[in-house]
């Protein structure tokens, strides 16, 4: 379903991302795992329309695209959970979840939120996903962390129509609320989306995923079909290869 | 605002009560002021209360509020106009100059001041998105431009400093009645424009919290960023709000120039700032994201009362500025100890 | 091209050190005023001094700043540019004392105007044009006393303006039970709801004297609905006001004359430099107020509307 | 070295923290552990003087002690890793690493930043963690999630004398960042220094940590000696008990 | 400053360049933008580069400078001092007072004005810090306070809106040696406020970027939650920096009155602006973290010529803010388009 050739992108004289291909298919996960600095968010940037490509072509159902904006992005069924979160903090739970697809009643100038229906399907999607909150008029910003992510995760899976990109969304959450979201990712999958999927732990990349895309400072490593790797060579691969065997053993000495 | 959630008994929560509840709406603060300083001039000044009095602040508060209300609407958003008190004189400026030097039908004036009124807003927006640079410095170089083109164009027409003669002009008494006239209640004169303040109040106030357009506003003021990444048109809502407030200008500039039927070039300067402490007295935030429109109309209240309060109780005008800097700290104090509450935010 | 001789020493009265340099050519005048065009005052001593400009061949620059400090680097920026006159308003001698000194210094002739008649002297001016603000002041007051009045509001529209409040002192010192209200020129919907409070919480006040002829309109305005019997007086003209007096709702209007002040120094600086003329041997020349009521608005009112009275 | 008492503390009308006691002793890590919005967060707040208790008792030291402000706090020699970063993002990544105990040489009003030390200990602490950076006057705004994490960690374990407070500091960071970290909790705890570590990760958590503190809504579930759990009963324990089971059926099955 | 940090070729950067680095210093901007005015005046008036011409435009920035470059530290700093223009007024009025009026020695008479703008300062910060207010309002409220009581002390003592006669007051001339002096270069006086300028700029420079108390100045600015956090003391360095304004706004002040030899109660009302709108020209972030002191004072600079420049290039003063305007706004994108490159930050 999408399809980026050789994609580029750089920050000023800072070369963020050079050369990386890769596949998104209806009702696959692609994982991006990658160290830290290694250009997966700037990758999903580009898919979800924050920034542009300098090099390469992004398709789209095989047409070539490049998003203006984010807009753009979600009007083709793009929905994006941002590392950064993107929530308004000041604004209330519910609002925050509609934003950008506020649901409207009325026609011509009286046409106008319609509140009961914001409020009670913010409060259904976060419950599903084990979350109770309070009050839904609440701020986001008096949420914590991990709440706060399940607000953005909930809104994404919410209106993903085709595609789902989630940026580490595990990463502020409980071993709870990141099952759940796997679950969720599980499900999205089953309903013939395409997902990519952004994490550091090679536990939640491996249940999952369908296709392994490793990055490396702004450069592709490979990618793997599921098939192709076990779970231990994914990780010593995301930790960097042979470096990390000293780690563990150092860690393992540690563990008295 | 009904709240149609449930109050399920949460053991996290200590007290849900009433008052905190009441307490959360960011107007309270400017009610609780306004409420004060209203008893405190009833008492002080003898003629405040008088239906003439009341008459006359609440003419003063009304064209300071229209304004008010839009300057928030657009601080909500996140951005500033400076150019906000002299586009007001602009606006009166072009009517006045097309329906007494160039002779055209006042109706028509009004809509060619409409037009330039909108096109200075949308350049102020235009500017701002464009260049990203920071709406203060933008809007302050249109303010002095403003300021220029006010003096420069009525010298050059008129030879003098100001425009005068609208009386004269055709279909001025059917424009006046819609932007000038008094409405006799009880035997007392109130201004037309008192009707326009709480009009636009209430639209502005429905448009922020009800509409689609009111979400984004709150949105793009609170995180513009997080805002364009989840799909709200920022370009487009920003600019509409600087339209927003070239609009109230225009309304503001006609009421003044129908009224006064002449208009001084340097009318204007110094006001947006009063615009500007009459919406952050209604609890904006001048960060942006925050606020309301009925509390902005409400800190044009205070604005108002406390003003001519101080002329009815007869203090000496050589330290009215203290005066209202004094107000102006306590009102936005006790404000503050109210929205402290409100805004459960992180801090 | 008539180049006269060097006149090296004239004998010209009141100390004037400055030489006329060279006759004919074009003559360069800067006009450094504390009254910005955008007041309704000192637009008319701008267009007299333009005016004057222009029927003379003379190239007139009007600055202005109300900040003494700022008028005084005016005046060392006009010394730089080398003009071939000064004229200056000193609201604040003490200020630009040693800016006009140095214009004399550096054989600029200088003529105050306005204001500061008891320093142009001392500091070197060829001569003085204009009369105070106080004296202004103290006719309209008199003039309010004879028609009766009992209680006067003076209307400063711009606080801390030095010559608003020298017109509202010399009303004072002319008049006596004088208040003072301080309103905001800038925001109208504000001033005339101030002047209407002020004459509802004070019912004595029978005369109002506003400072400018827009706030004069405000004032008629206020009166008549806050019910009250005062009657307004005013300084400067405009077609509001011309209405108002043909209808009796001003009782006159101050009229300093101040055409002239901008008028005439461009005349003396002229002759000055063509002739080493002085006029009155350095004594000042009084623009005096004239008084615009019933009687003679209507000769007034046309030159009012093209901004010259 | 510290311990709080039946410590609570409220935001307005919100309870976040009640009745919550636990020890913190020289040499030993104790690990915080529990649900989104469960209260760590705010528990460690207190710990290092961002907020103040409203009930129970803080000895630092066998002293009752309220910090007023974390320079106090910080001059107890307690330094802390927060969740959010407490970073400035406009600042140059060294100024940012020193801030608040800046190196300093001259005297008097000739006092002035050394900024030749400053740098070079900035480079070598984040090159100790294997987090090369091209320059480190670049402002901390432009580095990746993991990057700035990887700095606030630097700047607490250089700091930190006493005591060490960790919050979520593997959260965003790549495999083998957070080997490198567990590495630095050890190191910390092998120098006499007492670690508070708080995770959702029990992977991250057991191998490293000598006593468990759990949290859940607010409120403590119990408090247990590394020898007292497994990190099965330590992950049930996490995930709320019970209802974990489910969930681990439902994605096993997913797993297809 | 030299950098000391050896340039590893690292294949993520795709080029460094001599260009990038130098584009990446704030006053960068500030400083094309100056160059770019001064050329053109230089061109188009014919006076504005004499030996006269310059030390005029010198002097008209010095004063502005002072100010500029403590408003700037103060914005780095993440604050707002509205008060800082009638401020430069009440010091003037305290000295003259003081030294006119009651008849004090103008050395003992400025030491009385220096406390009493220290205590605005600290009063300002105190009230910012305390109620956590926006300084935008706190700042605004001590605007109108101070802006009455100027007027209305001046006129209680004095009967008129003046106070004038300092040159007759004792130790005139030695205080006047200090603040108003001129220093004759090659036959051109020059005011010794231009070395008050210079000697401000240099010292705020070093401080902000060499001291620990700057590098607090950036972090409070930039974040003051972060800031507290890692133990920076935000509230006694915010005090600190509002008291800077003030001592700036003394020196000004005593500049003024000493030059001037009186002073007038509306004073320095709006001369608050042009020190912020100085410190943007030079760089400085309105939302604070970002900025530099010598960027400042080339933003007074640029402020100065351009001012004088209109008058040398002899243009028409009714039109005088509309080139003002357009000047601010064109430096401000010229600035802008640099600082872009250099402020590689994420957005
Ligand atoms: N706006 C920006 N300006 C300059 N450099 C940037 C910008 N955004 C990212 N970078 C740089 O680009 C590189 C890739 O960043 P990116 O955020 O894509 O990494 P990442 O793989 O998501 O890392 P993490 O796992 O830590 O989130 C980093 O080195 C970062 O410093
Ligand atoms: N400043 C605040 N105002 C109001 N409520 C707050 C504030 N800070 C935290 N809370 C609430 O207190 C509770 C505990 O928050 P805390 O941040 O301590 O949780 P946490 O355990 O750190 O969660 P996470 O694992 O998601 O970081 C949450 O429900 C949160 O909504
Ligand atoms: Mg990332
Ligand atoms: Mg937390």
């Amino acid at each position: 379903m999408i399809e980026v050739r050789e994609i580029g992108k750089t920050y000023g004289s800072v070369i963020a991302l050079a050369d990386v291909s890769t596949v998104v298919n209806p009702g696959e996960v692609t994982c991006v795992l990658g160290d830290n600095g290694a250009g997966k968010s700037t990758l999903i940037k580009i898919l979800a329309g924050v920034h542009q490509h300098d090099k390469g072509q992004f398709l789209l159902d095989g047409n070539e695209v490049r998003f203006s904006s984010p807009r753009e992005a979600l009007d083709s069924g793009i929905a994006t959970v941002y590392q950064d979160l993107a929530v308004v903090p000041l604004m209330s739970v519910w609002r925050n979840f509609y934003l950008g697809s506020e649901p409207t009643v009325g026609w011509g100038p009286l046409r106008r939120l319609d509140r009961r229906k914001g409020r009670e399907t913010t409060k259904t999607a976060l419950a599903e996903m084990g979350i109770d909150l309070r009050d839904v008029e609440q701020p986001v910003g008096t949420l914590s962390g991990g709440e706060r992510q399940c607000v953005a995760i909930a809104r994404a899976v919410h209106f993903g129509a085709k595609v789902l990109i989630l940026d580490e969304p595990t990463a502020a959450l409980g071993v709870k609320q990141a099952g759940v979201v796997l679950r969720y990712v599980a499900q999205a999958r089953d309903r013939g989306l395409g997902v990519v999927l952004i994490t550091h732990n090679p536990h939640h990349a491996y249940p999952v995923g369908d296709r392994f895309l490793l990055l490396k400072r702004g450069r592709s490593l490979g990618s793997y079909e599921k098939g192709d790797i076990t779970i231990e060579e994914l990780t010593r691969q995301m930790a960097g290869g042979a470096e990390l065997e000293a780690l563990e053993h150092e860690l393992r000495a540690v563990q008295k | 605002m009904s709240v149609a959630v449930q109050t399920q008994s949460d053991e996290r929560l200590a007290k849900p009560g009433l008052w905190d509840r009441l307490v959360v709406r960011p107007e309270i603060g400017a009610l609780l002021g306004a409420l004060a300083v209203f008893v405190f001039f009833s008492v002080v000044a003898g003629q405040f209360l008088s239906p003439l009095g009341v008459a006359n602040w609440l003419d003063d508060a009304s064209t300071l509020g229209i304004m008010a209300v839009a300057v928030a609407m657009l601080m909500i958003g996140g951005e500033f106009d400076l150019s906000a008190g002299v586009m007001t004189a602009s606006t009166a400026l072009v009517t006045a100059i097309f329906a007494t030097q160039v002779g055209l039908n006042v109706w028509f004036a009004l809509l060619l001041s409409l037009v330039f009124a909108l096109g200075v807003g949308a350049v102020n927006g235009w500017l701002v998105m464009r260049t990203g640079l920071p709406s203060f410095i933008v809007t302050l170089g249109t303010f002095l431009a403003l300021q220029g083109l006010n003096l420069g164009v009525t010298r050059l027409i008129t030879g003098t400093v100001q425009v005068s003669g609208m009386r004269s002009a055709d279909g001025y008494e059917s424009a006046g009645m819609l932007f000038a006239s008094t409405i006799n209640v009880g035997g007392t004169d109130f201004q037309v424009s008192i009707l326009w303040w709480v009009l636009f109040a209430a639209v502005a106030a429905w448009v922020l919290v009800r509409t689609r357009f009111g979400n984004w506003t709150f949105a793009v003021g609170g995180s513009a960023l997080s805002s364009r990444a989840v799909g709200v048109p920022v370009v487009r809502t920003k600019i509409t709000l600087f339209m927003t407030t070239a609009f109230a200008a225009w309304i503001v500039g006609s009421i003044n120039i129908l009224r006064n039927a002449s208009v001084q070039a340097n009318q204007g300067i110094g006001l947006e700032f009063q615009y500007i402490i009459a919406a952050v007295i209604g609890g904006c935030l001048l960060t942006g994201g925050f606020g309301s429109a009925v509390g902005a109309a409400i800190g044009a209240l205070i604005f108002g009362m406390a003003r001519q309060g101080i002329v009815y109780a007869q203090w000496n005008s050589d330290w009215f500025m203290l005066f209202l800097g004094i107000m102006l700290l306590a009102a936005v104090l006790v404000n503050n100890t109210f929205r402290r509450r409100a805004e459960r935010v992180r801090r | 091209a008539c180049s006269g001789p060097q006149g090296d020493k004239p004998a010209a009265g009141g100390g004037a050190a400055p030489t006329p340099n060279s006759g004919g050519g074009s003559l360069r005048v800067a006009v450094v005023t504390h009254g910005t065009s955008g007041d309704a005052f000192w637009n008319v001593v701008k267009n007299g001094a333009e005016a004057a400009g222009k029927q003379l061949g003379a190239q007139v620059d009007y600055k202005a700043d109300g900040d003494p400090g700022a008028q005084a680097k005016l005046i060392d920026n006009a010394i730089a540019q080398k003009v071939d006159g000064l004229v200056v308003s000193m609201a604040n001698p003490d200020a630009l004392k040693t800016s006009i000194q140095n214009a004399v210094k550096a054989g600029i002739p200088v003529i105050t105007i306005n204001s500061g008649e008891a320093k142009s002297a001392e500091f070197g001016a060829l001569t003085h044009v204009g009369q105070s603000e106080t004296i202004a002041g103290e006719g309209a007051g008199e003039r309010l006393k004879d028609a009766g009045k009992t209680k006067l509001l003076c209307v400063i529209h711009e606080a801390g303006n030095i010559g608003q409040n020298q017109r509202c002192d010399g009303a004072k010192s002319a008049f006596g039970n004088v208040t003072t209200l301080q309103v905001d020129i800038n925001n109208p919907t504000d001033a005339q709801s101030r002047i209407k409070g002020a004459v509802q919480a004070d019912p004595s006040v029978d005369a109002v004297l506003a400072l400018n002829s827009q706030v004069a309109a405000g004032a008629v305005t206020a009166i008549k609905g806050a019910g009250s019997k005062a009657q307004v007086a005013t300084f400067d003209l405009n077609t509001d006001v011309v209405t108002a007096i043909k209808a009796g709702d001003v009782l006159f209007a101050v009229d300093q004359q101040q055409y002239e002040q901008g008028y005439l120094p461009i005349v003396f600086l002229k002759l000055y430099k063509d002739n080493a003329n002085t006029v009155g041997g350095g004594r000042p020349v009084l623009t005096g107020p004239g008084f615009v009521d019933k009687s003679n608005v209507d000769t007034i009112a046309p030159f009012a509307e093209k901004g010259t009275r």
